[in-house]
C-alpha cells in the first residue's frame, strides 16, 4: 500500500485532508459550545485537538517539513493525555461541590 | 478514483459521521461511544499520510487512555442508578449559525490559499526517524513533557481527593 | 612765609570751625561753658587769615598758591585715559579777602551771640551749626575746583538749614528752613548740570584747567552755545545761593532763624557765596551769559526793592535790601564790572551785617518785637546802636565818605558804560532807580525805628542799649563801612589799593566771537594797562568807564539825596502822608506790600503741582500699577475658580457621566455575562466573524 | 590665602550656625541669638580679611585667572544623556570688584539686621535658622561664577524670605509674602529659560578634548564659545538674543525693583519686620542690579549698547516716579520703600551709561544704598517699636523728646537727600557724571537730576513732621530716646556712611580695575558680535 501511495498520482490531495480537519474542528467546537455536561465539552476539546492532529500530519506530508509535524502531533497528544486527567480531576471536584457537572449551571463568573 | 482514494473517503466518512454523533447524542456513553470510531477514522486518516507511528499512538492512547478516562469521569460524574446518563444541549441554532460560518470562513481560506504542495518521500517507516529526534533535537522537550505527564498526574490524584480532607 | 606755609595754615583756617563743631557738639551738654571754645577757635581762624592774607597780599600779589591731591582715581579709563577727581585749594587774593571777611563776621557775629542767645534750650549746639557754617563757607572760598565748590555749596546749604529751623518748634521756622534748602537746591540742580558739562568735556573739575582748555579753542561739545549754556546754569547756583529773581523767595523767610545767622549766613556771607561763584567762573562767560545775568541782577535788585518799600517787619525789609543789593552785585558781574562787583560784596557784607546786628540789638531789647510800626524814638534809649545803624544806612544809600559810595559808584559807572558799549540803556535806568529806592526804604526804616515818638510806650520803656558783647560787633563793622579802609581818596575807588591792586578783571577764556568785544582774553591786542601795568578791559572800555564816571557819580548822589529828603519828608517831617499815597496807587501797594504774590503763585503751581501729581501717581500706583499686578491675580484666581468648576462640573461630570453611562449600559449588557464559557466561545466566534467581515481576507 | 577656601568659608558659615541653632533647644532663645551674632560677626571678619587680601589691580569679570578665591570643581556630572551629551555644573566661585563690594555689604548688613533682630520674641529659633539661610543665599549669589549655582542661590533665598514675612510680619503679612513670592519667582521663571537656553547654546572643551554645554558664565560671556546653531549664539542668524536679553532684564528687574514691577516693594517693606526690611532694601534689591551686571551686560554686550538708552529711561522714571509717589506717602515706612525706588533708579541709570564714572557710581550707590536704606529702615523700627504707629503725622517734635536719635536721622536722611560729604553724593555724582557723559541719555540725564530734589522735598518734609513742630503728648510715656542696642546697630552704618562720604577710594578703588575692565569687554565685545554675527 505504501509502494501505491508513493507511485500514484492521487485524487485527494492536502484540501481533502484540511476540509476534514475542518470540519471535525467546527464539530468539536459545536460540541464544546453547546454540551452542557462538563465530559461532553471535554470531548468536544478532544476533537478539536484531533483536527488539530489532522493538520499537522497533512502540512508534514505535503509541505517540506520533514517529519517534524508527526512529531508535533505526538506532543499534542501527549498533551491531551496530561490535560484529560486534569480536566476529568477537576470535573470530580465539581461535581462533589456542586453535586452537578452542568456547565451551565456552574455560573460563578457571573458577577 | 483510486484505492487510495475510496480509502481515504471512508476514513473521512467514519471519523465525521461519529464526530455528528459525539457532539449531539443525548446520552453521553453513546457519545463516548462514537468518539472511539472518529478516533479510530482519524487514526486511519494517519495511516493514509504515512504515519504509521502515530496512528499506533492515537489508538494506543486516545482509545485505550483518554476514552477510558473519559467513560470514568462519566459514570463517577452521573448517577449511575438513575440510568439518567443525558446530557442536554443549549444556544444549538446560535452555535450551528455561528460554527457554520466560521467553517464555511476556514473552508474559503483553506481553498483561496495556494498551498505550496510538493512531492516528498515518505520514510518506509517514521518510528527511526521519530526516535531519533526525540532523543536529539527534541530532547528538551521530551523530557519536558515526560515530566508534565508526572506533574498532571500527581496533580490530577491530588485535585481528586483534596475534598476528603 | 612760604607758600607751603600759606597753604598749611588756611587748610587749618578751613578745619578749625569743623573741629569746634565736633568738640561743641559731643561735649557742649556736657560741659555749659564749651562755647566758649568755639569763639575762641573761630578768633584763632581770624587771626590766621589775617596773616595768610597779609602774607599773600604782601608777597604773592600777582601768584596764585595752589594746592591740590587726587581723591579719587579711576585709573585707565577706557576711551578717556587716565582719569581722576582732584580735590586741592587755590589761594588768590579773592580767596584771601574772602577769608579775611568770612572769619571776621563770623568772629563777630560769634561773639555777639554769646549774649544774643544766652538762655536758649540749645545754647551749645548753636554754636557747633555757626562752627559747621563757618567750616563750609571756608570751604567754598578755599577751593581750587568746582566738584569742591559744589560739595561745600551743599554744605552752606545744610547749615543754612540747621539755622534757620533752629527754634523748630515754630512751624514757620521749620518751614523755612525747608524751603531755603529746597529753593537752593532748584538752583543747585543748574549749577550741578553746568558742572557736568564742563567736567564731560574737560574731564576735570579744576577752574585753572578748564580755562586754560577753553583759552586753548576747546568748546564744550565743541560749540559756543554749549560754553553759554554751561555759564548760565551754573549761574543758577549762584540764582539760588544769592536769591536772585525768581529763587529768592527763600531769603525773608528765611529770617526766621536768629538774627546773628541772619546777619552771617543770610546777608553777610553765604549768600555772598553766589556772587563769589560768578566770579569764579566770570572769565568763562559768553556775551549772551553776561547779559542773562545782568539782567537778572538788575530785575532782582528793582524787584527787591519794591517789595522792600512798603514792608513792616525790620528784619524783611533789610532782608530785601539784601536780594536787591545782592541784585546789584550779580548785576555788576554781568555788565563786566568785576572788581566793582567783587567790592560791593565786601563793602556789603560788613554794613549789612552791621545793620542786621543793629536789628538784632533792637529786637533784642524790644523782647522780640520785629513790627517797626511798634517802634519809634529809641534813638534815645540805645545810641550806639543807633549810630551804628546810621552809618550803615548810609553807607547802603550810598552816600559820600562811606565804603557803599565807592562800590556802589563803581557799579553804576560799569552799568552806564555797559548801556554806552552795548545800548542796553535799561540796566542802568533800573541800576539807578533802584539807588534811590534802597536810600528811600532804607532812611524810612531809620527813621521809623530811631526817630519820632515811641508807638508802644510799654515796649518803649523797658527797652535798654545792649550788653558790650553785642555793641562792639556793631562798631567794628561801622567803622568798617567808612571809605578809608579801601581807598584814600573818598571820590575814586580806583585810586585805592582794593580796586586796583588787589581785585582786578582776569581775563577772559571766552573766544572773541562769543564774547563782548570790551572783554579782552589773553592774546587781544587792544588792550590798555592800568596804571599798576595789569591788562584789565579794552581801550573802549576804559574810555567808557571814564565817561561815565563823574556822570554815575553825581547822578547816584542827587538819586540817593532825593530818597534821603523824601523819607525824611514823609516820615520825618510828615509832610505827605504815606497813607494817602497807598491809597491812591491801592493795587500797586498791596502788590509790594505781599511780595507780589510770588509765594502764592509758586506754592499754587509748583509746590501744589507738585504734591498733587505726588498724590496723583500714588493712586496711579495703588490702584494702576498695583491694581494691574492684583488685576491679574484675581484674574488668575477667578480664571482658576472657573477651571475649578470646569473640573468638577464638566471634567468631573463627564467622568461620571462615563461612569454612569458605563454602568447604564452595563446593566443592560451584563445580561451578555451569563458566566457560562460557552456563551462566551460563541461570542468570540461572533466576534471573529465580524473581524473578519471588517478585514476582509477574500 | 592660596587654596584656602574663604568663599566657601564666608558662603556656608551661616549654614553652619543654622544647623548648630538647630540643634539648640528653643527656649534659649538668648543663646541663639548670640549664636546668629558670633557667626555673623565671623562672617564680617572674613568679609575684611577677603579685602585685607584682595588685589586691587586684577579686573576679573570675563577672565578667569584674574578673579580672585577661586574654587571650582565638578559639582555635577552626568555624562551619556542622549542628545543633550554631558551635563555638568561647575561649583564655581570666585570674587572681583564688582562682587566684592557686595560682599562686604551682605555681611555687615546681616549683622546689623542680627542685632535689630533681638526684639523678635515669637518662635526665635526658627527665625534666626531662616535668617542664616537667607545669609548664604545672599552670599552665594554675590560669589557664584557658574550660572547654575547662582540659580540655585537665587532661589534658595527666596523661601527663607517668604517664611520670615509671612510668619513674623504684620497685619497684612500672608498677602505681602505671597506677592513678594510670586513676583519673585515670575522673575526666576524668565532667567530659568534664559539659563537653559543659553546652555543649550555654548559649550566649552573639555580636558579630554570633547566639547560641552556649560552653565559656567565666563564661557558663555566669550562669543567664539557659542556653537553656531545655538538659538542664543551670535552667530546665528534667526538667534533670539533679543528677547532672551529681556527675559533675563526682567528677572532682575523685578528684583531691583524697576518701575512697572516695584509694587511688591512696598508691600513687603511695609508688613515684613525691621531686620527683614533691612535686608531686603540694603540686600536684596541689589541683586538685581548685579545680576544685570554680572550677567547680562557681559554676556549681551551689543543688546546691552542697544537697549542702554532705555535701561536709562526705566532708571529715570524709577528716580522721578519713586520720589513723587514717596512725597504722597502716609505712612512712614512705606514713603522709605518709595524711597528705594527712586534710589535704585540712580543705580540703573549709572548702568546704562556704560562708562566707568557711571558703573562705579552705580556699583557705589549700590552699597550706599544698602547701608543709607538699611538705616533708614531701622529708624523706622526704633519708632515702631515705641509708639506701635507709623503714621507720619502722628508724631511732630520729637527732636527735643529723643535727640541723640533725632541726630541719627538726620544724617541718614541727608545722606538719602545726597548730601555732599556722605556717600549718597559720592555715588549720585558719580551716576550723573556717567551718564551725561553719553550723548543718547544727555537728555534724560538732566530730566533725572529733578530727583535730587524731589529726594529732598520728601525727605525734609518728613523730617518736619516728625521731628519738628509741637511735641503730641500722646507719646510722653513711650518715646524714650534710643537703647545701648539701636546705638549698636546706628553707629556702625553712621561711620561707614561718613567715611565713604570723606574717603571714597577706600571702596572705589576696589572696583575700579573691574569696572574698566567690564568697560572695554562691553564695547570690544559688543563689536565683535555685530561684525562676526551680522
Amino acid at each position: 500500500m505504501q509502494e501505491e501511495i508513493r507511485n500514484k498520482k492521487l485524487e485527494v490531495g492536502l484540501n481533502h485532508f484540511l476540509t476534514v480537519s475542518v470540519v471535525l474542528f467546527s464539530l468539536g467546537l459545536y460540541g464544546v459550545v453547546t454540551r452542557k455536561n462538563a465530559v461532553m465539552v471535554l470531548m468536544g476539546v478532544e476533537l478539536i485537538l484531533n483536527s488539530a492532529n489532522i493538520n499537522f500530519v497533512a502540512f508534514s506530508r505535503f509541505g517540506n517539513f520533514g517529519i517534524n509535524g508527526e512529531l508535533y502531533a505526538l506532543f499534542v497528544i501527549i498533551l491531551a493525555a496530561a490535560e484529560a486527567a486534569i480536566a476529568l480531576a477537576i470535573v470530580l471536584n465539581i461535581y462533589k461541590r456542586f453535586a452537578n457537572v452542568n456547565v451551565d449551571e456552574i455560573n460563578n463568573l457571573k458577577e | 478514483m483510486e484505492l487510495y482514494d475510496i480509502i481515504f473517503y471512508l476514513f473521512a466518512a467514519i471519523t465525521i459521521v461519529s464526530g455528528i454523533v459525539v457532539v449531539n447524542a443525548k446520552n453521553i456513553v453513546h457519545s463516548a461511544f462514537s468518539l472511539l470510531l472518529t478516533f479510530f477514522g482519524v487514526s486511519g486518516i494517519y495511516v493514509l499520510l504515512g504515519a504509521d507511528f502515530l496512528a499506533i499512538v492515537q489508538i494506543m492512547v486516545y482509545v485505550g487512555g483518554i476514552l477510558i478516562l473519559l467513560l470514568f469521569g462519566v459514570m463517577l460524574t452521573n448517577k449511575i442508578t438513575d440510568v439518567e446518563i443525558r446530557s442536554g444541549s443549549f444556544q444549538v441554532f446560535p452555535a450551528i449559525i455561528g460554527l457554520a460560518a466560521f467553517a464555511a470562513i476556514l473552508f474559503g481560506v483553506m481553498t483561496s490559499t495556494n498551498w505550496k504542495t510538493e512531492s516528498f518521500e515518505i520514510p518506509a517507516t517514521t518510528t527511526f526517524q521519530l526516535g531519533r529526534l526525540l532523543i536529539s533535537e527534541y530532547a528538551l522537550v521530551f523530557e519536558l513533557l515526560g515530566i508534565l505527564l508526572l506533574v498532571a498526574l500527581i496533580g490530577a490524584a491530588s485535585i481528586a481527593r483534596r475534598d476528603k480532607e | 612765609m612760604s607758600e607751603i606755609a600759606n597753604i598749611n595754615l588756611s587748610i587749618i583756617i578751613l578745619l578749625l570751625p569743623l573741629l569746634g563743631f565736633f568738640i561743641v557738639l559731643f561735649f557742649g551738654k556736657k560741659i555749659e561753658k564749651l562755647y566758649l571754645v568755639e569763639v575762641g577757635i573761630i578768633t584763632l581762624a581770624f587771626v590766621l587769615s589775617l596773616v595768610v592774607g597779609f602774607s599773600k597780599l604782601g608777597t604773592y600779589l600777582h601768584q596764585d598758591l595752589l594746592y591740590s591731591f587726587t581723591w579719587i582715581d579711576f585709573g585707565n579709563v577706557p576711551t578717556i585715559g587716565n582719569l581722576h577727581i582732584d580735590l586741592g585749594i587755590k589761594i588768590d587774593n579773592l580767596t584771601v579777602i574772602m577769608l579775611f571777611v568770612v572769619n571776621l563776621i563770623s568772629m563777630l557775629v560769634h561773639i555777639y551771640s554769646m549774649a544774643y542767645m544766652k538762655g536758649d534750650s540749645r545754647y551749645s549746639r548753636y554754636f557747633a551749626y555757626l562752627g559747621i557754617f563757618t567750616f563750609s563757607m571756608l570751604g567754598i572760598v578755599l577751593t581750587d575746583n568746582i566738584l569742591m565748590m559744589y560739595i561745600f555749596w551743599e554744605l552752606v546749604g545744610l547749615s543754612s538749614y540747621l539755622l534757620i529751623g533752629f527754634w523748630y518748634e515754630k512751624k514757620s521756622a521749620a518751614d523755612a528752613g525747608k524751603k531755603a534748602f529746597l529753593t537752593n537746591r532748584v538752583g543747585d540742580l543748574g549749577m550741578f548740570i553746568g558742572i557736568l558739562i564742563l567736567f564731560t568735556n574737560y574731564h576735570s573739575f579744576s577752574f585753572d584747567y578748564i580755562y586754560s582748555q577753553m583759552s586753548a579753542g576747546i568748546l564744550p561739545f565743541g560749540s559756543e552755545a554749549w560754553l553759554t549754556a554751561a555759564g548760565i546754569l551754573v549761574f543758577m547756583g549762584a540764582v539760588g545761593k544769592s536769591a536772585q529773581f525768581p529763587l529768592h523767595v527763600w531769603l525773608p523767610d528765611a529770617m526766621e532763624g536768629p538774627t546773628p545767622v541772619s546777619a552771617l549766613i543770610h546777608a553777610a556771607t553765604m549768600v555772598a557765596a553766589g556772587v563769589y561763584l560768578v566770579a569764579r567762573i566770570f572769565v568763562m562767560l559768553t556775551a549772551d551769559a553776561m547779559l542773562v545775568i545782568a539782567i537778572v541782577g538788575a530785575v532782582t535788585s528793582l524787584f527787591a526793592a519794591t517789595i522792600a518799600l512798603t514792608q513792616n517787619d525790620i528784619k524783611k525789609v533789610l532782608a530785601y535790601s539784601t536780594v536787591s543789593q545782592l541784585g546789584y552785585m550779580v548785576m555788576s558781574l554781568g555788565v563786566g564790572a568785576y572788581t566793582f562787583a567783587f567790592f560791593h560784596l565786601v563793602t556789603h557784607a560788613f554794613f549789612k551785617a552791621c545793620l542786621f546786628l543793629g536789628s538784632g540789638s533792637v529786637i533784642h531789647s524790644m523782647h522780640h518785637e520785629q513790627d517797626i510800626r511798634q517802634m519809634g524814638g529809641l534813638r534815645k534809649k540805645m545810641p550806639i546802636t543807633y549810630y551804628t545803624f546810621l552809618i550803615a544806612t548810609l553807607a547802603i544809600s550810598g552816600v559820600p565818605l562811606t565804603s557803599g559810595f565807592l562800590s556802589k559808584d563803581g557799579i553804576l559807572a560799569g552799568t552806564l558804560a555797559f548801556g554806552e558799549l552795548t545800548g542796553h540803556w535799561l540796566i542802568p535806568i533800573m541800576g539807578f532807580a533802584v539807588a534811590f529806592l534802597t536810600a528811600f526804604y532804607m532812611f524810612r526804616l531809620v527813621i521809623l525805628t530811631f526817630h519820632g515818638t515811641p508807638r508802644d510806650q510799654h515796649k518803649y520803656d523797658h527797652a535798654h542799649e545792649s550788653p558790650f558783647v553785642m555793641v562792639l560787633p556793631l562798631i567794628v563793622l561801622s567803622t568798617l563801612s567808612i571809605f578809608f579802609w579801601y581807598t584814600p581818596n573818598p571820590v575814586s575807588p580806583d585810586a585805592g589799593w582794593f580796586a586796583s591792586q588787589w581785585v582786578t578783571t582776569p581775563h577772559t577764556v571766552v573766544p572773541a566771537s562769543s564774547s563782548f568785544d570790551f572783554m579782552i582774553n589773553e592774546n587781544n591786542t587792544h588792550a590798555e594797562t592800568s596804571e599798576h601795568g595789569v591788562i584789565t578791559h579794552s581801550e573802549k572800555y576804559m574810555h567808557a568807564m571814564h565817561w561815565a564816571h563823574y556822570p554815575a557819580m553825581i547822578l547816584s548822589l542827587v538819586l540817593a539825596g532825593l530818597g534821603i529828603l523824601l523819607a525824611f519828608t514823609m516820615y520825618q517831617w510828615k509832610k505827605i502822608s504815606p497813607d494817602k499815597i497807598a491809597e491812591s496807587v491801592k493795587g500797586l501797594y498791596n502788590g509790594s506790600l505781599n511780595k507780589w504774590y510770588i509765594d502764592e503763585f509758586y506754592n499754587k503751581t509748583f509746590i501744589g503741582g507738585t504734591l498733587n501729581l505726588g498724590g496723583l501717581l500714588n493712586w496711579f500706583d495703588k490702584w494702576i500699577v498695583d491694581g494691574i499686578v492684583n488685576g491679574s491675580a484675581a484674574f488668575t484666581r477667578v480664571f482658576s475658580k472657573i477651571s475649578g468648576y470646569f473640573d468638577s462640573y464638566i471634567v468631573d461630570g463627564l467622568v461620571n457621566g462615563t461612569a454612569f453611562l458605563s454602568g447604564f449600559i452595563g446593566f443592560h449588557f451584563k445580561k451578555l455575562q451569563t458566566g457560562k464559557v460557552q456563551t462566551y466561545i460563541v461570542l468570540v466566534i461572533f466576534s471573529m466573524l465580524i473581524l473578519f467581515y471588517f478585514i476582509g481576507p477574500f | 590665602m592660596n587654596g584656602f577656601p574663604l568663599l566657601s568659608l564666608i558662603t556656608f558659615l551661616p549654614v553652619i550656625g543654622m544647623i548648630i541653632i538647630l540643634f539648640m533647644p528653643g527656649k534659649m532663645a538668648k543663646e541663639i541669638k548670640i549664636t546668629s551674632l558670633v557667626i555673623t560677626f565671623l562672617q564680617i571678619i572674613l568679609a575684611v580679611i577677603l579685602l585685607g587680601n584682595f588685589n586691587y589691580s586684577a579686573g576679573g569679570i570675563y577672565e578667569e585667572s584674574s578673579f580672585q578665591f577661586l574654587e571650582k570643581f565638578r559639582w555635577i556630572e552626568i555624562t551619556g544623556l542622549s542628545w543633550i551629551g554631558t551635563v555638568k555644573v561647575d561649583y564655581f566661585l570666585g570674587v572681583d570688584g564688582i562682587s566684592t563690594p557686595m560682599i562686604l555689604l551682605t555681611a555687615i548688613i546681616s549683622f546689623i539686621a542680627v542685632i535689630s533682630s533681638w526684639s523678635i520674641t515669637k518662635s526665635v529659633k526658627g527665625f534666626f535658622a531662616l535668617f542664616l539661610l537667607l545669609d548664604t543665599g545672599m552670599m552665594g549669589v554675590f560669589v557664584s561664577l557658574d550660572f547654575f549655582l547662582f540659580y540655585v542661590f537665587w532661589e534658595l533665598m527666596l523661601l527663607p524670605m517668604y517664611f520670615l514675612i509671612g510668619i513674623w510680619g504684620g497685619p497684612r503679612k500672608e498677602y505681602a509674602a505671597i506677592k513678594f513670592f510670586i513676583y519673585t519667582l515670575l522673575g526666576s521663571v524668565f532667567m530659568l529659560l534664559v539659563m537653559i537656553a543659553l546652555y543649550f547654546s555654548a559649550s566649552e572643551t573639555l580636558a579630554n578634548g570633547t566639547s560641552a554645554f556649560t552653565f559656567n558664565l565666563l564661557t558663555l560671556m566669550d562669543p567664539t564659545n557659542y556653537t553656531v546653531d545655538g538659538i542664543l549664539s551670535p552667530l546665528n542668524p534667526n538667534n533670539y538674543r533679543f528677547i532672551a536679553y529681556i527675559a533675563l532684564f526682567i528677572g532682575f528687574a523685578i528684583k531691583i525693583p524697576m518701575f512697572p514691577f516695584h509694587t511688591w516693594l512696598p508691600d513687603a517693606h511695609v508688613e515684613a519686620p525691621t531686620p527683614i526690611s533691612v535686608i531686603l532694601a540694603g540686600v536684596l534689591l541689589k541683586m538685581g542690579t548685579y545680576g544685570i551686571l554680572r550677567i547680562s551686560y557681559p554676556i549681551f554686550p551689543e543688546i546691552t549698547q542697544e537697549l542702554a538708552y532705555y535701561i536709562a529711561l526705566f532708571g529715570v522714571i524709577n528716580i522721578i516716579y519713586g520720589a513723587l509717589v514717596a512725597l504722597a506717602q502716609k505712612d512712614f515706612k512705606k514713603m522709605i520703600a518709595y524711597s528705594s525706588v527712586s534710589h535704585m533708579g540712580y543705580v540703573l541709570l549709572g548702568m546704562a551709561s556704560l562708562s566707568t564714572t557711571g558703573i562705579t557710581g552705580a556699583i557705589f550707590q549700590m552699597f550706599n544704598h544698602g547701608t543709607i536704606t538699611a538705616m533708614l529702615f531701622l529708624i523706622v523700627g526704633v519708632i515702631y517699636d515705641r509708639a506701635h504707629t507709623r503714621e507720619i503725622n502722628a508724631f511732630g517734635g520729637l527732636a527735643n523728646k529723643m535727640p541723640v536719635y533725632t541726630f541719627f536721622v538726620t544724617i541718614a536722611f541727608f545722606a538719602a537727600i545726597g548730601l555732599p560729604s556722605l556717600s549718597g553724593f559720592i555715588s549720585e555724582a558719580l551716576v550723573f557724571v556717567g551718564a551725561f557723559g553719553v550723548q543718547e541719555i544727555r537728555v534724560l540725564t538732566m530730566i533725572g537730576t529733578l530727583g535730587i530734589l524731589l529726594g529732598a522735598a520728601y525727605m525734609l518734609w518728613t523730617l518736619q513732621r516728625i521731628f519738628f513742630g509741637e511735641f503730641n503728648d500722646k507719646w510722653k510715656d513711650v518715646l524714650h530716646d534710643i537703647t545701648f542696642r539701636e546705638y549698636a546697630m546706628l553707629v556702625p552704618l553712621t561711620i561707614i556712611i561718613i567715611f565713604l562720604g570723606i574717603y571714597p577710594s577706600a571702596m572705589l578703588d576696589v572696583m575700579n580695575s573691574s569696572v574698566n575692565t567690564l568697560v572695554e569687554f562691553i564695547s570690544k565685545n559688543a563689536e565683535i558680535i555685530r561684525i562676526s554675527g551680522m
